[in-house]
């Protein structure tokens, strides 16, 4: 093995050197089936057992920031969809937020309701996804499939909606892209009729499972402090006791108007951050009924040009997306142009305290957490 | 260009290889089985072969009787070359039944687009792993690296020559027969570790770590299942084993009555399942080949036909394993006459059935379970099955003598008279320990794992 | 928003040069040798209990960079912005990172789009780009396209063009030659 | 027969069987404390098996192909209208609105007659925001439900003269196979597919103000888009002041 060592490089190319002769620097990606994209880590193990933890990112890098700069800023709205591609809704949700905000638009509120259908509509096929990618993880194949037939349905209803299956661009400056019909609507109520029994069967294909159980539960366990000073936000935060959903403390769109709990667990491992996933995606079901129900008349836009120029000024502002809060950080010159948009993105910084969690675990587990984590790399590296 | 420089070699070196190897596992085999061989089981059918040749010798007027010898090793071949294709044929139509049954669980289709229903998938994979290139990877040992799917590849088929198809199908009824399956199973794991440390690539290393220490550990339950299976059938040989089931008579007597031993034996076969199903390397013990954590683990490397080996010899060693499971466990062939098919046809099917039976289960594992982890792969092994299944074997033994004596106690006699009593105190007096002993260190074990501290 | 506004003014009095309030969003302008006081201030004050850096990041002006921390409090759920204008002639601050975990890996970033070096950072380096670009991209004299020309892709039109691609001779690269480095061979962290 | 073997053998025999009972009782303790909730697991997969068994709600894909939805947002086609003109009046508008600038216009003639001579739609980097159909004044763009669109070879995509190109030009961007999908392109269609009429029919979601700039059509399009993007480039960046 001694040829291999010398491969075994950090991005600037500095040797890695093992500490004794027990341990090697074992490479996990950026190609791997389980790194969710292209993530790199370097594991120092000592037999199964992980020493040292190396993170490394920027495989995904595009500049998303740099290139909004150059573009209208209905031009840098389309760009979100390619941050977090598995809850492009939420990502447009935050862009057109401090807009909104900074140029002080009235959304009418039938805009703002089918802005939260959208929006729950992608968390749950956001968060089916983490639901199998979870047990493909494990070595489990069949939740995968379990999952992504009900997530193709919600996929095919935000099609409906928006007219794209993953990069909607349907949330726009002042309202959202188009209007629900009534056939749209009975295709959501079919879905919500279907898709009540096939979450009890997900419920019952992996909760049950003693393997499963063994395999997460106690794995990866963080307590509130150490995720709060790394900036962990979302389900990994809530999995911890933490009651914190921006949904529910700052309501955006029309959130204050709906009836739904924050799911929280109290362990903080793996298996918590399963739970707290499992059972937002009841709650979203829950919004997409109010939604239905109680959608109100009226225009699902307001009509706004299309080179705008919002007043000078700057506006901080985060939404909770499927796996965390989005920040969005604005600076408007006046011109056509934005000044400069920044994402924090909410991967970014849950990937960061990965190194906490990793130590002193076996390499089955780090795919596990890794997996509990559901970091999406576009969103990581912009 | 150091790290893309890939070298590859143009060379038939390796189809050579494998094609020598190929002649001397025939050759071998033929050896082997010659020298070990009880009895042709295929007695008719090579009786009329060799009548045939007889016939022909007289028509021609040839001097002589044909030498013995060279007509065993006709039929030998015969025999074994009907196994191979029978063999090959299995291990390549059981992927594509595992695709569909494996499709059909997840809510979709499986192969549909080879052929009607897709049935000619499994030629066409095979035809695409023909072209492909066999890769060696830079600073990999390419002799061992040649080697592994070789030796992984040729236990599997060895072991095929034990395998009860039907009523007097056996091809080489050995007189060892479990014990040379089992000699086999411990063979198979060196070409699993010369794969990973040929290959030069550090997930294939920890998947032979780990690969060694599974297979090495899954092996001791699962002699101690056999064991239990051969005292009570009296007998190593696969065909005793069957009729020890089917009449119910052995050597030593037997229990008198006919029973599959899957009541008798019910934890031996869970344990012999279980084990059998992590020397394969099936989900939920695949962490050999974690794909999801070992890229693959350690056939990473491995490309074309090379690869291939390694999947025909996983597919032929879990047929294997189904085959011996039904032989011990279900009572083989044995099975009420169905209309029309006759006795040998319908132990045929009786036979796959059971075979198809064992092998719906694993795949049915493999649709549901994740996979475990490393250290709990272990504890499966070590702390629950491991004393399970020697207390198993222990009461069998205590049975089995006991029912020996019973029968012929005219034997017994001068031995137990003085003794007895104090034999069976030490007896109970092992046992009450042993169970304390397990009972203490399995408390944890018989707890809900709700309540379980991890 | 629940925040105090004359609560937040009373407290962080001795800090701030000026303070602004843009749609409700309170901002702080703090100088930067007071940064880290101010910020474990807000930390550790009960009253205030800013327990997470919610982001950290730079926007360049005409005098140089403006470093950006937005505070939030996790139990009362509102922002603060505290900013620090970090002249062009010494791009260096303070790292909060002993305060805040969450700043290692921003910091990185901002390094790595500015150009702005933090002192005492534990492991200063490029986060998403690779250690041997050149140039902070998100400086507004960057251009969009890179320093270096790169052509797109469909700027080759014919397969042979795709063929004959400059090629990046990954031996003569820094990344195929550790050799140069062997004196921190142990260390994965370099100083920049 | 010895009776005290007899009474050994009996003894041995029930001790045997007994402690196989016990067991057995040890081992189902065991497995029902590790495996119960399988048992749920494989149940439902069994049921599955056996459900699909019979039948299957897969689409298999070439072949059996699924209908895009009404807003679906393919590659953009040009309108015809009744007196089989193009609808297009080469307002340079989509071309404007395109954030990747890979629309190409070039007038030809004057007023109403103007008609665009050059049409380019660069597909293969278009990233499908819709922007061009949503912001066209005149209807004379509408998406198609096509989205087959890959290329055996990269440079295939890119590249002028092949069929599979991705570059379309106006030739390819005419609705000319509206028999394909007749209610898409029927300006006057009623009945379910009124949806997406619907959607078409008031997809103007941008203020009329937007359109005011770009009103007056002449042969000087061009150099207003030019100035504009000169514009783009020099743009002073003014350092925003915060309110007091």
């Amino acid at each position: 093995m001694s040829e291999a060592k010398d491969f075994l490089t950090t991005k600037t190319g500095t040797l890695l050197e093992q500490e004794s002769e027990d341990r090697f620097w074992l490479n996990m990606g950026p190609q791997h089936p389980s790194t969710h994209g292209v993530f790199r880590i370097l594991l120092e193990t000592e037999g199964e057992v992980v020493k040292n933890v190396k993170p490394i990112i920027g495989y995904l890098h595009r500049g998303v920031e740099k290139i909004s700069e150059n573009r209208e800023w209905m031009g840098a709205l389309p760009l979100t969809d390619r941050m977090d591609y598995l809850g492009a809704m939420s990502n447009n949700m935050a862009l057109t937020l401090p807009v909104e905000k900074l140029m002080e638009i009235d959304v009418p509120r039938r805009a703002q309701w089918l802005r939260v259908l959208a929006l729950e509509t992608n968390r749950l096929a956001s968060h089916l996804l983490f639901y199998g990618t979870l047990g493909l993880d494990l070595g489990a194949l069949t939740p995968f499939f379990f999952a992504f037939r009900q997530r193709e349905i919600a996929q095919y209803l935000l099609e409906l909606l928006s007219g794209q299956r993953i990069t909607f661009n349907y949330i726009r400056y002042g309202g959202v892209r188009g209007d629900i019909t009534p056939q749209i609507e009975r295709e959501f109520r079919n879905f919500i009729s279907g898709f009540k029994p096939a979450f009890k069967e997900m419920w019952d294909l992996v909760e049950g499972n003693e393997i499963f159980r063994s395999r997460v539960i106690g794995v990866g366990k963080s307590d509130s402090d150490l995720l709060i000073r790394y900036g962990v936000t979302g389900p990994i935060l809530r999995a911890t006791g933490v009651k914190r959903d921006l949904r529910k403390d700052i309501p955006y769109a029309a959130y204050d108007e709906f009836d739904f709990n924050v799911v929280t667990h109290d362990k903080g491992d793996t298996y918590s951050r399963w739970i707290c996933r499992y059972h937002e995606m009841g709650e979203s079901l829950k919004i997409i009924e109010q939604c239905l129900d109680g959608m109100p008349d009226g225009p699902y836009i307001k009509k706004m040009p299309f080179f705008f120029k919002p007043p000078q000024g700057e506006i901080y502002s985060a939404i909770d997306t499927p796996r965390g809060d989005l920040g969005v950080y604005i600076v408007s010159d006046g011109s056509r142009f934005p000044y400069r948009i920044r994402y924090r993105a909410p991967s970014f910084c849950n990937l960061s305290v990965l190194p906490e969690l990793l130590y002193g675990q076996l390499i089955g587990d780090v795919i596990a957490i890794l997996g509990s984590f559901d970091p999406v790399f576009g969103e990581v590296d912009r | 260009m150091k790290i893309l420089n890939w070298r590859v070699r143009n060379v038939p070196v390796g189809k050579i290889t494998v094609l020598l190897f190929g002649i001397a596992f025939f050759l071998f085999i033929a050896w082997q089985a010659w020298a070990f061989t009880d009895y042709w089981s295929f007695e008719p059918v090579f009786d009329s072969i060799r009548n045939a040749f007889l016939d022909l010798r007289k028509n021609f007027g040839g001097p002589g009787q044909m030498p013995m010898g060279l007509y065993n090793t006709i039929i030998l071949t015969l025999k074994l070359l009907g196994v191979l294709v029978v063999l090959l044929l299995v291990g390549a139509y059981s992927t594509y039944v595992e695709r569909k049954i494996l499709a059909f669980m997840q809510d979709r289709l499986g192969p549909t687009r080879v052929g009607p229903r897709g049935i000619l998938q499994p030629i066409a994979d095979g035809l695409k792993l023909l072209q492909k290139e066999c890769i060696v990877p830079l600073g990999a040992d390419a002799n061992f690296h040649y080697l592994a799917p070789v030796i992984c590849f040729i236990p599997a088929l060895m072991g095929a020559v034990l395998i009860p198809f039907g009523k007097g199908m056996i091809p080489v009824d050995l007189n060892v027969g479990i014990l040379y399956f089992f000699a086999l199973g411990a063979f198979g794991e060196l070409g699993i570790f010369l794969a990973a440390w040929g290959s030069n690539n550090k997930y294939s290393a920890i998947a032979g770590f780990r690969a060694v220490a599974q297979l090495v550990s899954y092996e001791i339950p699962m002699a101690f299942a056999i064991m239990s299976v051969v005292l009570l059938s009296g007998s190593l040989k696969i065909s005793d084993i069957i009729n020890a089931q089917v009449d119910g008579l052995t050597a030593h007597g037997g229990l008198g009555f006919p029973i599959w031993f899957i009541v008798p034996q019910f934890l031996g076969f869970l344990i012999f399942f279980l084990s059998a199903v992590a020397e394969t390397n099936r989900t939920p013990f695949d962490l050999a080949e974690a794909e999801s954590e070992l890229v693959s683990g350690f056939h990473t490397e491995y490309t074309g036909l090379r690869w291939a080996f390694f999947f025909l010899a996983e597919y032929v060693n879990i047929f294997i394993g189904a085959a011996i499971i039904a032989t011990m466990y279900l009572g083989g062939y044995a099975g009420p006459e169905l209309p029309f098919l006759g006795i040998t046809l319908s132990s045929v099917f009786w036979f796959c059935f059971k075979v198809f039976l064992i092998f719906f289960i694993i795949v049915w594992l493999r649709g549901t379970l994740p996979r475990l982890r490393v250290d709990q792969l272990m504890m499966t092994c070590w702390k629950r099955l491991i004393p399970i299944s020697m207390a198993n074997f222990l009461l069998t033994g205590i049975f089995v003598f006991a029912n020996t004596v019973r029968l012929t106690p005219q034997l017994w006699t001068v031995h137990l008279e003085n003794s007895a009593y104090t034999s069976i105190a030490a007896l109970v007096g092992i046992l009450v320990l042993m169970f304390g002993l397990a009972w203490y260190f399995a408390r944890d074990l018989m707890k809900p794992l709700k309540e379980r501290e991890t | 928003m629940l925040h105090d506004k004359k609560l937040f003014l009373k407290k962080l009095e001795s800090f701030f040069d000026e303070y602004g309030e843009l749609r409700g969003q309170l901002i702080f302008i703090v100088d930067r040798s007071k940064v880290l006081e101010c910020l474990s201030l807000l930390k550790n004050d009960k009253d205030l209990d800013f327990d997470m850096l919610h982001d950290l990041t730079c926007n360049q002006k005409k005098k140089g960079l403006e470093l950006i921390y937005q505070m939030h409090s996790t139990k009362n759920s509102y922002w603060i912005t505290i900013k620090s204008l970090i002249p062009s002639e010494s791009l260096i601050a303070p790292s909060v990172t002993p305060l805040f975990a969450a700043a290692d890996w921003h910091e990185r970033e901002a390094f790595d789009m500015f150009g702005l070096k933090f002192n005492d950072h534990p492991d200063l380096r490029r986060i998403l780009l690779p250690d041997d670009w050149e140039g902070f991209p998100l400086n507004k004299e960057y251009p969009l396209g890179g320093f270096k020309d790169i052509k797109p892709i469909w700027a080759y039109e014919e397969a042979e063009d795709l063929q004959n691609l400059p090629e990046r001779d990954l031996l003569d690269s820094p990344i195929m030659k550790p050799e140069k480095k062997k004196k921190k061979l142990k260390i994965i962290k370099e100083d920049e | 027969m010895n009776v005290q073997l007899e009474t050994i053998t009996n003894i041995s025999m029930i001790f045997a069987i007994v402690m196989f009972i016990i067991l057995m009782l040890f081992a189902f303790v065991v497995i029902r404390s590790s495996a119960t909730g399988i048992k749920g697991g494989l149940r439902l997969v069994l049921e599955k098996f056996l459900r699909n068994f019979e039948q299957n709600d897969t689409l298999e894909y070439p072949g059996n192909d699924r209908v895009m939805s009404h807003r679906w947002r393919g590659r953009f086609v040009q309108m015809i209208d009744e007196k089989g003109r193009m609808r297009c009046d080469a307002c340079q508008l989509c071309a404007q609105a395109c954030p990747d600038n890979l629309i190409e216009v070039l007038p030809e003639g004057k007023g109403r007659d103007k008609r665009p001579r050059v049409y380019t739609l660069n597909y293969a980097a278009c990233h499908n925001c819709g922007f061009c159909v949503d912001i066209c004044p005149s209807d004379a763009i509408r998406f198609s439900r096509d989205f087959e669109t890959a290329t055996y070879d990269r440079t295939d995509a890119f590249s002028h003269n092949d069929n599979e190109s991705l570059v379309f030009n106006l030739e390819d961007l005419v609705a000319f196979e509206s028999s394909v999908y007749p209610e898409l392109f029927d300006a006057s269609s009623p009945g379910d597919v009124a949806d997406s009429l619907g959607y078409f029919k008031q997809k103007n979601i941008f203020q009329a103000d937007t359109y005011e700039g770009y009103e007056p059509m002449d042969e000087d399009a061009l150099k207003i888009v030019e100035e504009t993007v000169h514009e783009n480039e020099e743009k002073d960046y003014e350092i925003p002041e915060i309110d007091e």
